[in-house]
């Protein structure tokens, strides 16, 4: 048992995304409401993000930007950069890109929804699977 | 339906935590994340590049490809959005106030329509726009934001931000004005195809820098050649080329938001909504 | 460096041509088709000529804006892409004449929008057989869903938003696993370039976080592919598209994540680790077999010839995931012949179909009698796409069965082969059936008046039957070719 | 990095996430996942990553959340679950 906590304080950032990914996916399933799973859909997606931002964390390392690139004349021809200093840039790119492709889903899918309540007026979809079945018979 | 959710989420977070033991620790500056690639991103990017944001060095160069796609995700979802929802039926009847007195009269036949006039203001059905405190605030409001927007588009290099942000902003801007006045003022203010437009215009500037690049005989996107086409300082193209490709971004991005937003809030008829 | 440009070339020409299509939706819709049509010209000429290289030279390597390859993205284009890519290229180009006159009738007031986001799934496709990087081909798979979704959603308004947004929620599941999968690779190895994961991949194979990663990322790819148990999006999304749509996602999306699942089992984790390390491949292949009799059984109960076709999908799927996780050469080169083969077929069977739709409004069992008579071009070309599904000799389809059936027999896997077999079957009753329909139950009536009227024919529109007659010349080609093409590009690529 | 303000974090994300997926009202879901988009930035941030919490800023807790309001505007604010 002593053993496990520290591997939970050590990793907790990890153990934090599951715990949101277990939520966002569970709405996406198990929820009935279409836009109750697109939200669901979203913290899904966010926590991915979360683990990504994660992986890219360092101690002791600052935001990655070169201090002082330009200020100070032509200072930073001298500078010497050390890769511990900074995080990771990497993740941060990928997910850059990851929330702007969950954005433009989610407009695509809420335009669907939309698209659907005009046709079925609801979005709930044990309502809408009843309307189907009436509709055939 | 809720048992079997149960059941694969708990798989899936079990997997995950399973997973979890063979992980590196958190923040460990040696983990391979750390130490494979990212080193040469950190230390050579403003060498090679002269961009001291590392995100933007990476995202609009190291990894352009990635973000030409990004923003043609982007695009594709406003074309979605447009080919989904837009409806170019017309919607029957018109509310109109007028103004002295409060009387609010309604057309129930299209063809006729209120002559234009300072006493007359069209209404909507379902959205009633805010009062007079809200929309003085949002009128002073939004000059400011789209500023900041325009800012930080064009000081992504130096500092957070680029062109999705700036993209962003500069929308909700306009999206702001549409809540706070009502939709027509932005569809006035700024019309469909105007938007369209923009939203090829945004992706084709992207492309275009890449195309450019081959033409000057490198590869797609290889900013470095541009300094053989344009009179610029070679040491420094890149950071333009980025700089090119982010008002590209920033384009594509801001009227994207823009087409959306209006489409799901008008059911696509473009006329009144939230 | 500055090689080929070929590779270039064709992600950007559909891309730049959706990007004008989009413009020119504005200004001048006429002129949209034409702009597509060259844009895909570009893609299929640019594919050809990649194909040509890499036949010539070995793998290319398009490094994007010029970074050596783990620190920039590049293309990475060898003997399997090249084919795939040929594939693509060409099948999005018929497809794309064979649609202009559905479109102009059906979709008039948004038809270059419908051009741009149709290029717009091409561009996303092309990309994601090119790519040779882990995080980009999530990306382009991002863009190839999305326009999916909008192009399924224009079909029968009453059900396709409804399917489009199913196929949302298990779409975006499917891609996030995969991402999650690609996000524990890379904390484990630091790198995104496949070949460089592959490099450092054997140090740390014992991990579990790898072993999670792979799981992760197949369990992505196969709901992306709609492997059995995980295709209940499909068959709905699929038939309740407009078919323009349907015929180019239905070959197209399956096939190339069919292709990612082979890619990432041959070049990013490799044979030794799947095959040695773990011990899955049995369970796969128990899925796959019960994928081809699922896939069958389902296609037996439909009454409606998309439905169908659908249901061949998910049993197709199960024939190349079974034959990649067989274990062995033969199977696997079963496999990637089955990719090309089937894209072709099934998109000779939806051409069929969509001719079948535009004159008779729809493709109800039902409504088919004396179909042979009304419509006998369209329906030569429907009976190669059905002999070949069921994989009789000189079409291209009994090849890759061959190859699957030897494969599975020198694995030892007879079940795999039974299934073959029983899928083969019960494809010639799904299609026997329909010619039945078609051929003999012209009904008395119809006799009668036909003395006096002669049979009327009702045959598509010319521009709607080359395609189908180009495509039913390749059925044949393929078929009589196959040896060229299993010793020239397949076993040249797996060694 | 403060782990005590981690932790408040970490805890307002939870449970915004799971207010947000059980509420009763489509618009009071959508704001509860503004601010779940909001505190999530707030994390990122925390841990560096100011490009990621600036995009999520603008893009999570703005945009997103306007268009889940305007799509519950245009349905209905009913829901079951």
């Amino acid at each position: 048992m002593s053993d496990i906590i520290p591997l939970i304080v050590a990793k907790y950032n990890y153990w934090l995304y599951i715990i949101l990914m277990m939520i966002g996916l569970y709405a996406m399933i198990a929820k009935n409401n279409l836009v109750k799973k697109l939200v669901g859909m979203n913290i899904f997606q966010t926590a991915i993000i979360l683990f990504y931002v994660s992986i890219g964390y360092k101690t002791d390392a600052t935001i990655p930007i070169i201090k002082n690139a330009h200020g100070g004349g032509h200072g930073h021809a001298a500078q010497t950069i050390h890769a511990a200093d900074y995080i990771n840039p990497l993740p941060h790119v990928l997910m850059l890109t990851a929330i702007v492709v969950s954005v433009a889903t989610l407009g695509v899918a809420l335009a669907l929804a939309v698209k659907v309540y005009q046709r079925y007026q609801t979005l709930e979809e044990d309502e809408i699977r009843m309307r189907l079945t009436e509709n055939k018979s | 339906m809720k048992f079997v959710a149960f059941l694969i989420v708990s798989l899936c977070g079990g997997l995950l935590l399973y997973a979890t033991a063979d992980l590196p620790a958190w923040g460990d500056p040696n983990s391979p994340a750390s130490s494979h690639l990212s080193p040469h991103y950190i230390e050579k990017a403003l060498e090679e590049t002269d961009v001291p944001n590392l995100v933007t060095a990476v995202l609009a160069d190291y990894r352009g490809y990635d973000t030409m796609f990004e923003t043609a995700v982007v695009f594709c979802a406003g074309l979605a959005c447009l080919l989904l929802l837009r409806d170019y039926s017309r919607r029957e009847g018109s509310f109109y106030r007028h103004i002295p007195t409060g009387v609010v009269i309604h057309f129930k036949n299209n063809a006729k329509s209120m002559p234009a006039s300072r006493e007359f203001e069209h209404m909507d059905k379902e959205w009633v726009p805010y009062d007079l405190i809200m929309k003085t605030v949002c009128r002073i409001l939004i000059p400011f934001i789209q500023l900041y927007a325009l800012y930080v588009v064009a000081h992504g290099d130096f500092s957070p931000g680029g062109g999705f942000q700036g993209g962003v902003i500069f929308g909700s801007s306009l999206i702001l004005l549409a809540i706070s006045y009502n939709l027509r003022t932005v569809v006035q203010r700024i019309r469909e195809r105007a938007l369209g437009f923009l939203c090829a215009l945004g992706i084709l500037i992207y492309t275009g820098i890449g195309v450019l690049c081959m033409i000057a005989g490198g590869n797609f996107l290889d900013y470095g050649k541009l300094a053989e086409i344009f009179p610029v300082d070679p040491g420094h193209v890149r950071a333009l080329g980025m700089v090119g490709v982010e008002i590209g971004v920033g384009i594509t991005v801001m009227a994207v938001m823009v087409v959306i937003y209006v489409n799901i809030a008008s059911e696509g008829r473009h006329d009144e909504g939230l | 460096m500055t090689g080929t440009v070929y590779p270039a070339l064709l992600i950007i020409g559909p891309l730049l041509a959706a990007i004008l299509c989009s413009g020119f939706s504005w200004v001048e819709k006429r002129a949209c088709y034409p702009v597509a049509a060259a844009g895909l010209l570009l893609a299929a000429y640019s594919a050809f000529r990649v194909l040509m290289e890499v036949l010539a030279s070995g793998t290319i390597q398009y490094r994007m804006a010029g970074w050596p390859p783990p620190i920039g993205i590049e293309l990475r284009i060898d003997l399997m892409n090249a084919l795939v890519l040929m594939v693509v290229a060409c099948i999005a180009l018929v497809n794309l004449f064979a649609s202009h006159r559905f479109v102009s009738r059906d979709l008039a007031d948004r038809e270059g929008t419908f051009y741009a986001v149709y290029l717009m799934f091409v561009t996303g496709i092309l990309g994601v057989s090119a790519t040779g990087d882990l995080f980009n081909l999530y990306v382009l798979l991002e863009i190839t869903s999305l326009a999916s979704y909008a192009l399924i959603a224009m079909g029968d308004p009453d059900r396709s938003p409804l399917a489009s947004l199913n196929y949302v929620f298990i779409g975006v599941i499917g891609a996030s696993f995969y991402l999650l999968g690609v996000g524990y690779i890379y904390i484990m190895t630091g790198s995104l370039n496949m070949v460089d994961v592959a490099s450092l991949l054997p140090a740390i194979h014992d991990s579990s976080a790898i072993l999670i990663a792979f799981i992760f990322c197949m369990i992505g790819v196969w709901i992306k592919m709609a492997l059995f148990p995980l295709h209940v999006w499909l068959p709905n999304a699929y038939t309740y598209a407009p078919l323009p749509v349907s015929r180019v996602i239905a070959p197209l999306m399956t096939k190339v994540m069919v292709y990612v699942m082979i890619r990432l089992m041959l070049t990013v984790f490799g044979l030794d680790y799947i095959f040695e390390k773990l011990d899955i491949a049995q369970a796969v292949v128990w899925l796959a077999t019960a994928a081809i009799l699922a896939g069958g059984v389902m296609a037996l109960a439909q009454k409606d010839i998309k439905k169908m076709a659908t249901y061949i999908i998910v049993s197709e799927i199960g024939y190349m995931v079974g034959g990649a996780w067989l274990g062995n050469k033969t199977g696997m080169t079963g496999s990637i012949l089955h990719i090309l083969n089937d894209a072709v077929m099934t998109f000779a069977l939806f051409l069929a179909a969509g001719n079948i739709a535009f004159r008779l409004k729809n493709v109800h069992f039902s409504s088919l009698e004396g179909i042979f008579t009304k419509m006998p071009w369209t329906m030569t070309g429907f009976v190669l796409a059905g002999f070949s599904i069921i994989g009789v000799p000189p079409t291209c389809g009994f090849f890759s069965k061959w190859y699957l059936v030897i494969g599975g027999i020198e694995a030892g896997a007879y079940h795999f082969v039974a299934a073959l077999i029983i899928s083969s079957l019960i494809c010639a009753v799904l299609f026997f059936r329909i010619f039945e329909i078609g051929f003999f139950s012209d009904d008395s009536h119809g006799h009668g008046h036909g003395h006096s009227a002669g049979p009327e024919m009702a045959e598509a529109p010319i521009s709607m039957l080359i395609p189908l007659g180009i495509t039913s010349l390749f059925l044949i080609g393929l078929g009589l070719y196959s040896g060229v093409i299993v010793n020239r590009i397949i076993h040249p690529f797996l060694g | 990095m403060h782990w005590q303000i981690d932790l408040i974090i970490l805890t307002f994300i939870i449970f915004c996430a799971v207010g947000a997926i059980t509420v009763r009202d489509l618009l009071s879901t959508a704001i509860l996942f503004g601010a779940y988009s909001f505190m999530m930035c707030l994390l990122w941030a925390v841990m560096g990553a100011v490009d990621v919490a600036f995009t999520e800023a603008s893009v999570g807790a703005g945009v997103s959340t306007v268009f889940f309001v305007a799509a519950v505007f245009r349905t209905s604010r009913r829901t079951k679950d």
